[in-house]
């Protein structure tokens, strides 16, 4: 597929959209459909679409296999994190209602964050499994 | 037009469950998953569940398909034949689908405003969400708010399987170990 | 001291002990040193819990409490001050010989057999002075898993099959039968402590009482009631201190000792009478002395007929608590006593002609009283005990027994002890006969230069305890007061 | 912080798993899983003590009240089964830092204990909440994390009999959600107080019903109940011996909690023993399951083989007591699930002592090792008794409430197959006993005695399998609170 030319420029020019895509569920989730699992999907999706076409060494470049790995867990520690910083201010577990004086600011807050969490490690697992099944084909043929 | 709609999707769905398990070629498999996630994905939409329509469309149809496809450059295309006819499990799974058939018959009308669903933690939702979270779409605020442990759950049980599929495919090529009948043989032969 | 931590010390000098054999596993010498005193440590704390009894105390030590309302306490009572005194004394007497037995015959793993030696004394001692079902039920099974390390001694492929059936019947009837019991009476009275005329009087009724007996004789297997005898011949291949162990020590006699005490003090004797809920297994227990006689008169190895000479004299015991009288059950308490100095004498002599002539066959040992004087004398004297010939303690107990079948009008039962008694004779008395009046075949021929006439007596520390147990023979005859009177409150509890 | 004791329970090894898995090295990654570990059993002690003093703990997340938001709540059953998680966890995890360096591939080892970590969080997150699609959420971090240790096992088959749990396992939760979404159309709630308010006046709907049989299966298929228990005996098997240890010793018992929190607290004690006829359909699968699987224990060859259908036939008795519908039954399937859990964990850590060393647990192989051995065998015969149920041990306390509650109703059959089984028990146990102590040994000389960091977590348990049998006021009183908690609803 690599040297196919429509193929090459199409992935090129629908990369960017997808990710603005992405991007724009997670950022319209508090308005329409979307957060940030979808997100990360269609995020991790953009990249699996670059690495069919350019190649795995390509897109490892500039996203490398530790950086994904890292994601997987880091999300994790946010979302989880998000929810130890409102029970050090004294609410309970994820109250996000102590993030901000107003306890609807604090609500907004709390959401993106989490959902960022959930963004983040989405994303980040995706990849790393994508990785790992495509690495591997690589090396057994 | 409602009802039409959704008797076509079932339609096809069934239609496409059907090939899924008769089909022995494991790329056409994988295809068929897709489409099969994507019909359910219309159906959810026609049951007015967008949100769980739009994830079962990036999910089902879009990154495990890639997943899938990655999965079958590994271990080839076409499937073993089974080595004899699954007459349990055929009879488990009609079991199955004949006792929730049996138990959906007691199920409150779908769509009926009198349902407890929308009654009894739903209304709080529906009416103090804006109060509360101060956010338009009640689904996110139940989903990462009032629900939010639940979510923090699940995006560890993705995390699970990416520490699950990373131990499993690591670059490993380990040594088999002996299997448990040559083990003391060899251990005497030493 | 409180009698009560005189009790907790009856089973920590056997403990104690263990732990010095440990520790002293490289110096033979002192290992068997720190064996004897334990042994007479133990003794002397006995006799001071005797002392007690006997002066109407009844100890108590409240050990722990497992399961709420069901607690691990010790309590001496007559009964089983008379265990406990006779199976203390008899560890003396067996480490003795043991000393000249093990070295003699150059037995490997000695530090083990010490070893598991004390800890079957501390069961043995638990049993004795068990304060409850429970108590008793823990101590029993403990008496069993010590004891099968002395069993498979040999560690050979018999030993092994031995093994498994000791502890198979042993396991089998405590777990299958005797738990099921013990939680039944639970389940019935909501206790399980030992009490004076019982605890079943007034809550059981019915068929209820003659199946949960049955339950407790035959679950309590070591009392080897036919047909769970056969772990008793099985393990005669151990050596023969443990079967002085099984034999007359501990073991056996802890089994009819259970059954004894679950007769007194846990459905007492008058009600056990009134309910006649004993009576069919005084015919198991009758069945079982004349098989247990006949298949003894078969048997042409020493041990093996010593083995079923044994199954036979148990239900003895067996018979007296059925008689559910008091006669009955002071006869049975004086046959512990009597038979295990008899039998044990018995054992230490075929014990003795092994390790010095290797002879097993009750046919090979033909003139082997001129060799070994001293062992074939106090052969006579303990089977003239087991018989039941006066002045010797035998004769005491089976007095007593006898008297209780025919007090009770059982004039079958005496019927069956008199032919016993006659089995007795006929397959023990032949083999000293043998020994002092009939020449050994090709004598001197095989023998080499020590053959003979010339006098090859065991080891002196079996010498030394096999005397000590003769002795006792005689001894206790004359004792036998003293052993009655210390039985007589349970006599007076059931009103006899 | 003590208010937040509930959350803490599950937040601690929930985060510990993600920085294992940053983490490169292995003996920070290590050190981290044992901390967590330890730090997740005094949380549930303190648990357990507030719980006694206070009574039932509830804990709000995100300040929503329940049923609104998810509600953790803790009462005497579930501060029990914490505790038991807590146990095991703690024990076997500094076991897991000796055994898993020789059977896991060094680089591995960190997300090796990441998805320990996680098995951890998914269990405690089951015990510990109020809530029934949490329970579900939580049931598959820790099944999704199993199915991976499990196949980090050394011998090949150890990945055919993860994928087959996976398989099974799948089925269960699959089932369960299933059930969950029923209660959810009845209702309209997830919290569990709040269901077992509203699910009486739907008692009689066929959906209810329903919604009870596929939550039953798949709760059954969980907890590995005969004839549903054909994933355990290879999954145990195969796995690594650390793990093998954890999850027989928790894994299932969190599941039997999953059944008694579903049947007893939301559905109730009335409509499952009454309606449902719960016990006595779960009664003859017990017995059968205690007779026949040790019977198939008695043939086995592989020794972790062997305890693994051990594990099934004794779950047989944790079933069986609930069967007998009484605070002594149940009492009894709560101590046995501690018991147990204890006994197996000693067992299988003894096998894993074996592995370490000479590489397999075929019977055969084992010939001699009382000797060269001594300590870990010695911890195989008290495990092996306990199994059993000899006196002085915890086996014998849990099969003690199990008879007395057959008689108490007058089930005189049901406590003489419990007896029985025992037998079979004394006969599996006594051949690998035999076999070690009584043959002499013939391998090469790797058979010497197991490191230190092996040995002494396993004497740990081996040594509380007697403590708990010769003391077991505390565990009895805090079981039969338990017991009377589950059957409050029965008036007994």
């Amino acid at each position: 597929m690599r040297d196919d030319f429509i193929v090459r420029v199409g992935a090129r020019i629908v990369t960017p959209f997808i990710v603005t895509f992405a991007l724009y569920v997670h950022f319209h989730g508090d308005f329409g459909p979307g957060g940030g699992f979808q997100a990360g999907v269609i995020l991790a999706a953009a990249f699996a679409l670059l690495a069919l076409v350019y190649g795995l060494e390509a897109v490892q470049r500039v996203l490398p296999p530790w950086f994904v790995r890292g994601c997987a867990a880091l999300g994790v520690l946010i979302f989880a994190g998000v929810g130890v910083v409102t029970m050090l201010l004294g609410h309970s577990y994820l109250g996000y209602n102590a993030l901000a004086h107003d306890p609807k600011h604090g609500q907004h807050y709390g959401i993106l964050l989490v959902e960022l969490g959930v963004l983040v490690t989405v994303f980040g697992v995706m990849t790393t499994i994508f990785y790992l099944f495509a690495g591997r084909a690589g090396r057994g043929e | 037009m409602i009802t039409v709609v959704g008797i076509v999707l079932f339609t096809l769905l069934g239609a496409t469950a059907l090939a899924l398990v008769r089909v022995r070629n494991l790329f056409a498999v994988v295809m068929l998953a897709g489409v099969y996630s994507l019909l359910s994905a219309g159906l959810f939409t026609v049951m007015d569940a967008v949100d769980v329509a739009f994830t079962e469309a990036a999910v089902g149809a879009g990154i495990s398909t890639v997943l899938f496809l990655g999965a079958l450059a590994l271990v080839g295309h076409r499937e073993a034949q089974p080595s004899h006819r699954p007459i349990l499990p055929l009879a488990v799974v009609a079991v199955t689908g004949a006792t929730l058939v049996y138990g959906t018959m007691d199920l409150p009308g779908f769509g009926d405003p009198a349902n407890p669903v929308h009654h009894h933690v739903a209304d709080h939702y529906l009416e103090e969400s804006s109060r509360e979270i101060g956010i338009p779409n009640v689904v996110t605020s139940v989903l990462a708010s009032y629900r939010g442990y639940d979510t923090m759950g699940e995006t560890t049980v993705v995390f699970a399987a990416a520490v699950g599929v990373m131990l499993l495919l690591a670059g490993r090529r380990r040594k088999p170990a002996p299997e448990p009948d040559e083990a003391p043989a060899a251990a005497a032969d030493r | 001291m409180t009698s009560g931590a005189l009790l907790g010390f009856t089973l920590l000098a056997p403990l104690a002990g263990a732990a010095a054999i440990a520790l002293l596993r490289a110096r033979p010498n002192a290992r068997e040193t720190a064996s004897l005193v334990a042994s007479g440590t133990l003794f002397v704390i006995v006799l001071q819990v005797y002392l007690a009894v006997s002066g109407g105390n009844r100890p108590e030590l409240a050990l722990a409490e497992p399961i709420p309302g069901i607690s691990i306490t010790l309590e001496a009572e007559p009964l089983g001050v008379l265990f406990a005194l006779v199976a203390s004394f008899l560890w003396i007497v067996t480490t003795m010989y043991s000393i000249g037995y093990m070295r003699g015959h150059r037995e490997s793993n000695q530090t083990r057999f010490y070893l598991f030696f004390a800890f079957a004394i501390a069961s043995a001692m638990g049993v004795a002075f068990a304060g409850n079902l429970f108590t008793l039920f823990v101590f029993y099974e403990l008496l069993s898993l010590t004891t099968f390390p002395l069993v498979t001694h040999a560690g050979t492929a018999k030993a092994r099959r031995a093994g498994r059936v000791y502890l198979g019947i042993l396991l089998t009837t405590s777990i299958g039968l005797l738990l099921l019991a013990i939680a039944w009476t639970y389940a019935i009275t909501g206790t399980l402590d030992f009490r004076e005329g019982g605890i079943l009087e007034g809550r059981a009724a019915g068929a209820v009482v003659p199946v949960l007996l049955g339950l407790y004789v035959f679950g309590i297997g070591k009392a080897a009631v036919m047909p769970l005898h056969r772990w008793l011949p099985a393990a005669m291949v151990a050596p023969t201190p443990v079967s002085a162990l099984l034999h007359a020590v501990a073991v056996v006699k802890a089994g009819v000792f259970a059954v004894l005490k679950v007769t007194v003090y846990v459905f007492g004797i008058d009600f056990l009478a009134e309910a006649g809920a004993s009576a069919w297994l005084t015919w198991v227990a009758a069945a079982t002395i004349i098989l247990g006689s006949l298949v003894a008169l078969t048997k042409d190895n020493l041990k093996a007929r010593l083995a079923y000479s044994t199954v036979s004299q148990l239900s003895y015991v067996v018979l007296g608590a059925m008689l559910a009288s008091s006669l009955g059950v002071g006869g049975g308490g004086m046959h512990i006593v009597t038979h295990a100095f008899g039998k044990i004498t018995l054992f230490f002599c075929a014990g003795a002609i092994y390790v010095v002539a290797h002879k097993t066959e009750v046919s090979q040992m033909r003139g082997l009283g001129r060799t070994m004087p001293v062992t074939m004398t106090a052969f006579l004297i303990g089977a003239l005990s087991v018989v039941g010939v006066p002045p010797l303690a035998g004769s005491i107990s089976k007095w007593y027994l006898l008297g209780a079948t025919l007090d009770a009008g059982q004039i079958g039962l005496a019927a069956v002890l008199v032919v016993s008694t006659l089995l007795n004779v006929a397959y023990l008395l032949p083999i000293p006969i043998l020994a002092f009046f009939s020449k050994a075949e090709g004598e001197t021929a095989d023998r080499g230069p020590q053959g003979g006439t010339a006098i090859s007596e065991a080891p002196v520390w079996c010498l030394i305890a096999l005397s000590i147990a003769a002795l006792g023979c005689i001894a206790l005859f004359f004792w036998a007061d003293r052993v009655y009177q210390l039985l007589q409150p349970i006599a007076a509890a059931a009103g006899g | 912080m003590s208010a937040h004791l509930p959350v803490l329970q599950v937040l601690v090894p929930l985060l510990a798993a993600p920085v294992c898995a940053l983490l490169r090295s292995a003996r920070a990654a290590a050190a981290l899983a044992v901390l967590a570990s330890w730090t997740t059993l005094a949380v549930a002690l303190a648990l357990l003590g507030e719980v006694k003093s206070a009574g039932v703990v509830s804990y709000a997340i995100g300040g929503w009240v329940p049923p609104i938001g998810i509600e953790y709540r803790v009462d005497m059953v579930n501060a029990w089964v914490l505790v038991i998680v807590g146990t095991i966890a703690s024990v076997v995890s500094p076991y897991m830092v000796v055994s898993v360096s020789s059977e896991v591939e060094r680089r591995r080892i960190p997300l090796f204990y990441a998805a320990y970590l996680l098995c951890l969080t998914g269990l405690l997150g089951i015990a510990v909440t109020g809530d029934v699609f949490n329970v579900f959420v939580f049931l598959e971090i820790s099944s999704l994390s199993a199915y991976a240790l499990i196949a980090m096992g050394t011998r090949r088959r150890a990945l055919t009999a993860a994928f087959r749990y996976l398989v099974m396992g799948s089925v269960g939760a699959t089932f369960i959600v299933i059930g969950i979404g029923l209660l959810y159309v009845m209702t309209g709630s997830l919290n569990m107080a709040d269901l077992a308010v509203l699910l009486p006046e739907v008692w009689d709907s066929r959906t209810v019903k329903v919604a009870y049989g596929f939550l039953g299966v798949g709760f059954c298929l969980k907890l590995a109940l005969f004839p549903l228990h054909l994933w355990l005996p290879n999954a145990y098997a195969y796995a690594p011996s650390a793990v093998t240890a954890f999850m027989a010793s928790t894994a299932t018992k969190v599941a039997v909690y999953m059944l008694l929190r579903f049947f007893l607290t939301i559905f109730g004690a009335p409509f499952s023993f009454g309606t449902m006829a719960l016990d006595r359909l779960l009664l003859p699968l017990a017995l059968v399951a205690i007779v026949s699987m040790s019977m198939v224990a008695v043939l086995q060859v592989d020794v972790k083989r062997l305890l693994a259908y051990s594990s099934v036939a004794q779950i047989g008795y944790v079933v069986l007591g609930l069967s007998l519908a009484s605070v002594t039954g149940l009492t009894a399937t709560l101590l046995h699930l501690f018991n147990h859990a204890l006994m197996k964990g000693a067992l299988f850590m003894a096998m894993g002592c074996v592995v370490y060393r000479i590489g397999s647990v075929h019977i055969d192989a084992m010939a001699g090792l009382g000797r060269r051995m001594p300590w870990t065998m010695a911890a195989f015969v008290v495990g092996g008794l306990s199994l059993v149920g000899v006196p002085l041990t915890v086996g014998f306390v849990s099969k003690w409430y199990l008879i007395l509650g057959a008689i108490e109703r007058g089930w005189w059959p049901v406590a003489v197959v419990v007896l029985l089984a025992s037998l079979l028990a004394l006969v599996y146990v006594w051949r690998v006993v035999e076999t070690a102590y009584m043959r002499p040994y013939e391998g090469d000389g790797r058979a010497v005695e197991a490191p230190p960091g092996l040995l002494l977590p396993t004497w740990v348990l081996a040594a509380a399998s007697i403590y708990f049998g010769v003391f077991a006021k505390s565990t009895v009183a805090t079981a039969e609170q338990a017991a009377r908690v589950l059957m409050s609803g029965v008036g007994s």
